[in-house]
């Protein structure tokens, strides 16, 4: 069974971190998912860093920028990929943007994960339609899950389908945000997560975008199997040493 | 039925366009999807949209003989002359469709992208004049280098948002924008300003824009008895008024179709914007097409002199006007397009945008009979782009 | 013949006008008074004029009815939109129809005053269109405030020539003007810019701005059923936008004139351009007319924020309306002119000239009824006005 | 018989010098009519100074605007000249444009002018037509004769027009130049000269516009009664004592 989904089953409470590849410096990749691994995080997201990203807010595109410059590009990745699932066992999901895959030729690009060890993708621009037409079954012949989004605006009749394609978790975007933290969560967002969780979807749910703290995180996995932390981390990052991993995590878990 | 240049029904121009786009947008692209059709063929929104391009906008703009160009290039040569139309520029014939669309959805807050400030401004306009917010993304770079459009778009009213990310131009205006509807997906309306972004996006801005087309075919006919040039010739930034220009043509293969991209600093000097030449097919801003990018796929930063064609992309309809051989492209360099813009400037007493100034280079790169009827988009004004000129010239 | 507010056939409106002219032009402006009415209405001068103000210059302009203006000012209120025009004003009406004029005559040189430069750019415009040399005086002050119309007659062709004596604004471009075709007798003709100087230059200005209010006529019969609005309405600097909008009604005293001057910074200020409330009967350029003037005979330096407003003397036409109270004239300041700019551009989407402004500025100066029409000649785009208008609001 | 008639019945080579009232200092008037009168000068010409004189070079413009500057006006140029008239005869003519003269009103101009023993007047801007249909007899009355311009543009036919109205000199522009000084003629000028001399008009002719010095002045002479010198002598006393016209004249005369 697939890393992702036997944390779906057996854990309660996930938590998951994102961060870009190859920031603050090229080789902190491999120091900072071991670090992760070893603190109280059930799920990493390795974020491919890409030129354009349009789904993410300001703090992430800044540490793509500064990936991006560090030298940081695919085929990098898988090498440090490669050398990094001999040594932990965690869940390992690949956010990209389309782009940079179809350039990697999309192939490749599965069997590469494969090789690595990774355990799924999220690709914000590619949209379930697509996903399922030309690409699930290439995906299922490298045992990669791919995580699907929804947002509020998301019909429940979409959810349904998503909910039919996704054979991992569904990303449950939090609110109209783009990622970036927040410090609690709204009557609005509590709303949409009750109603989500009305629906009995066959897929456990994470929620991502906008948690930052002990409180948007309680709050999230109290309507979800887990929650997704990206901005705050990277904002941690950027003052903090990566030996201090810990801190940022326990505070989370406090 | 037979082969055409046009989006089929999944919004694909051959291999190119769809809607590549994050979940979050879903909702309004899909409301778009499913409802521009519908509304932009009701009578009333043609009744309106028809009277605001007559009465606000000054359609139709003139299909102008160039008496004095047409001799000194031995060839017959007309100017659509969309820089008459109000705001100065075809940009408007979108923004006027997009804000009546708009206010059929409900929408209360308008958005927008803008490189030259040209779709700014028109953006700007139709907000003032329906009384609707208006928030304008625009590259740090662009603002500096189009000083008067930033000055008409606050005069308006609108509020004008600096992009500082990546090349600080038209590209990161646009995920600018796309990350502000990302955020504001219920009142929000973001009207994209050429033929690019996800479907129907490039679709509905082609339909808003073919109005040009299909007055050049009535003036045409009434002109040269025939209402099919031999070229129909226009500078491609997005697209949007090659795409409105060639609309009625695509599918009519005795009409050549020549799109004129920019060279930058030329070809092979890392500095530019020549998209056919220089990109591989990929995805940016929601839609499969052409764009610059490097060999992992990261979006190139383009440069022209020209800020409405610095863009490292094209609309899905090029890209497969490009890949089909239907359309030849070529590329003008900055020295070439600045040239013109005084070429034009001094023969016939029309200052043209920079943008503009690129698609009329073409008559020093290939020869054209003496009888053949050429048709040039003359996209836009140079108003915009004095400071360009006389620094350039040193007038 | 019953009375008529139109000139009579010594070049008379009333008691104004004529040709108080030096000798030395006496022969250009005979040749001029000779020629003009058989010249113009000549079939092919007629055919010549007219297609290029369809082709070339973009007419017809529309007649916008201003809904948002109409809704908050509860009358109805329809722009005509000059702005629209190639070269962004009215002026172009003019030059076209002078270029035409010229080129008969033989004249190889053309020469012109301006002071916004909306009149020098459309003379420089016309110049290239023809392929003939072209030299503008304009007062250093102009210059400086409307260095976008500098950079554009520049990119044109034209030779600036800055005028230095005097105010250094619109009167002293004329008087450098007039010395340069005293100079230049024989291949040179004077393209005066507004209904002013000595006859035919008024009536012949006149005629040719007098297709704005043809059109009018034509457009407001399909849109109100009857040619005849309540009120025309237009500012006045030497009056040739107003000269064209009301030329068909000037015998028509069912629709009602005003006239809109600058008062500058106030009229009691000594910083004022409201000629017809500070003015007395003189000469001027010619012409026998209203100017502003000291007691013993010298021309006062006017003030307007706008320089195209900024003119000691107005046209005999006016001179007239004024004296037999067929117009009525007010005068608008600086700050409610800039106001208005900014008014029309929030409301309307349109960014209108500085001169312009102070036509609109008139609503909040007079009560309308709610059945009046009211035709305002929006008689040039604010592009020329934008750092001025920024300035002024720091935006 | 008015002074001007005496002069062009008794002389050839007349020399006329015009300068503007009030420059360089208001009360230079006086004393440059006085020094003129002194000279072998035989008419002078008094410049009304004008905000706009159109038909002017800059060297006049300039002087025109000293002379505003320094206060001068038409009723204190009548109350200089009174004085002036005491201590000389010499021919004088008032040159002004028209706007000055109206808001002064003409009538009462034309009295001022008798009553300070003004020979004639030179007035630009006022066409030879509408002098004849309005103001002639108003002249008459008041002994005053007006000048009349002519220039190489001017029609045989309206040159006999002129002739006719005339009752002074016809002022014959040199060439197509506004004043402004000229080092010598062309023949396009000589030829116009010529011309007009064939012409056998009654009025005699003065040469006025761009002499500056013995070449131009005898050449002119040549062709006519006399000449006028303007501009050359502005551009003089701008650099020279009043008590040194002697030296300028005498240069012209040589
Ligand atoms: C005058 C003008 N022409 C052309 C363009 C390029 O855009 P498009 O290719 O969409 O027509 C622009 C963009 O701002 C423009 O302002
Ligand atoms: C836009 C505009 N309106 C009005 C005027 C004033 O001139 P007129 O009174 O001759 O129309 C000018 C002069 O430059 C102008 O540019």
């Amino acid at each position: 069974m697939n890393r992702i989904n036997k944390i779906l089953e057996e854990k309660n409470n996930i938590l998951s971190i994102y961060f870009t590849a190859g920031f603050p410096e090229i080789e902190d990749t491999e120091k900072i998912i071991l670090k992760l691994s070893e603190c109280d995080v059930d799920m990493v997201e390795i974020g491919l860093p890409f030129s354009d990203p349009l789904a993410d807010g300001p703090t992430i595109q800044e540490s793509s920028t500064i990936a991006l410059n560090n030298g940081m590009n695919t085929k990098k990745l898988f090498i440090q990929l490669k050398n990094i699932r001999k040594k932990t066992n965690i869940p390992l999901i690949i956010m990209g943007y389309f782009n940079p895959i179809l350039q990697f030729g999309i192939e490749n690009f599965c069997e590469e994960c494969e090789l690595a060890g990774i355990d799924g993708l999220i690709i914000p621009d590619l949209p379930v339609d697509v996903f399922k037409e030309n690409y699930q079954s290439l995906f299922n012949k490298h045992k990669l899950l791919n995580m699907f989004l929804i947002s509020p605006q998301t019909s429940d009749e979409r959810i349904r389908f998503i909910d039919k394609v996704s054979n991992g978790f569904i990303y449950m975007v939090s609110s109209f945000s783009i990622t970036g933290a927040v410090n609690s969560f709204g009557k609005n967002q509590i709303d949409y997560f009750k109603r989500i969780n009305k629906m009995n979807l066959k897929s456990k749910l994470l929620i991502g975008f906008g948690i930052s703290n002990k409180d948007t995180f309680n709050d999230a996995v109290s309507y979800s199997k887990g929650a997704i932390i990206g901005s705050a981390f990277i904002k941690f990052l950027k003052t903090n040493k990566i030996e201090n991993i810990k801190n940022f995590i326990d505070q989370i878990r406090g | 039925m037979s082969k055409t240049y046009n989006v089929n029904e999944k919004g694909y121009y051959g291999d190119f366009g769809g809607a590549y786009i994050p979940e979050m947008m879903y909702a309004n692209i899909e409301e778009l999807r499913t409802k521009y059709l519908k509304i932009c063929s009701e009578e009333k929104f043609q009744k309106e949209f028809n009277d605001l391009l007559k009465q606000y906008v000054g359609r139709p703009t003139p299909l102008y003989f160039a008496e004095r160009l047409s001799h000194t290039y031995n060839t017959k040569i007309y100017l659509k002359r969309e820089d008459l139309c109000h705001t100065g520029a075809h940009k408007i014939n979108n923004t006027i469709g997009q804000i009546l669309l708009a206010k059929r959805l409900g929408k209360t807050r308008i958005i927008a992208e803008t490189g030259a400030g040209q779709h700014g401004v028109a953006t700007a306009t139709v907000c003032a004049l329906m009384g609707i917010k208006c928030i304008i993304y625009m590259g740090e770079i662009d603002i500096s280098r189009q000083a008067p459009n930033v000055a008409r778009m606050k005069m308006l009213g609108a509020e004008v948002k600096p992009a500082i990310s990546g090349s600080k131009t038209l590209k990161d205006a646009t995920n600018e924008a796309i990350r502000d509807w990302i955020n504001n997906p219920i009142d929000t309306h973001y009207i994209i300003g050429s033929v690019v972004g996800p479907h129907p996006y490039p679709d509905m801005v082609a339909r808003f824009q073919s109005i040009i087309g299909v007055e050049v075919m009535d003036q045409l006919k009434k002109t040269e008895g025939t209402e099919n040039p031999d070229y129909v010739i226009a500078c491609v930034g997005g697209g949007s008024n090659a795409a409105g220009l060639f609309y009625p043509y695509l599918d009519n293969e005795n009409v050549k179709i020549i799109c004129v991209e920019a060279a930058g600093k030329g070809i092979d000097t890392g500095k530019s914007a020549a998209t056919s030449i220089l990109g591989k097919e990929g995805i940016i801003h929601g839609s499969k097409t052409l764009l610059m990018q490097s060999f992992d796929g990261q979006i190139t930063e383009p440069y022209s002199i020209s800020a409405g064609l610095d863009y490292p992309g094209v609309g899905p309809m090029h890209a497969n006007l490009f890949k089909t051989k239907r359309g030849e492209f070529i590329s003008i360099n900055d020295k070439e397009a600045m040239e013109w813009g005084l070429n034009l400037s001094r023969l016939e007493g029309i200052i043209p945008a920079i943008e503009t100034s690129h698609a009329f280079a073409v008559l020093d790169k290939k020869k054209f009979k003496k009888d053949d009827v050429l048709v040039f988009n003359c996209s836009g004004r140079g108003d915009k782009d004095l400071d360009t000129y006389i620094d350039y010239f040193k007038l």
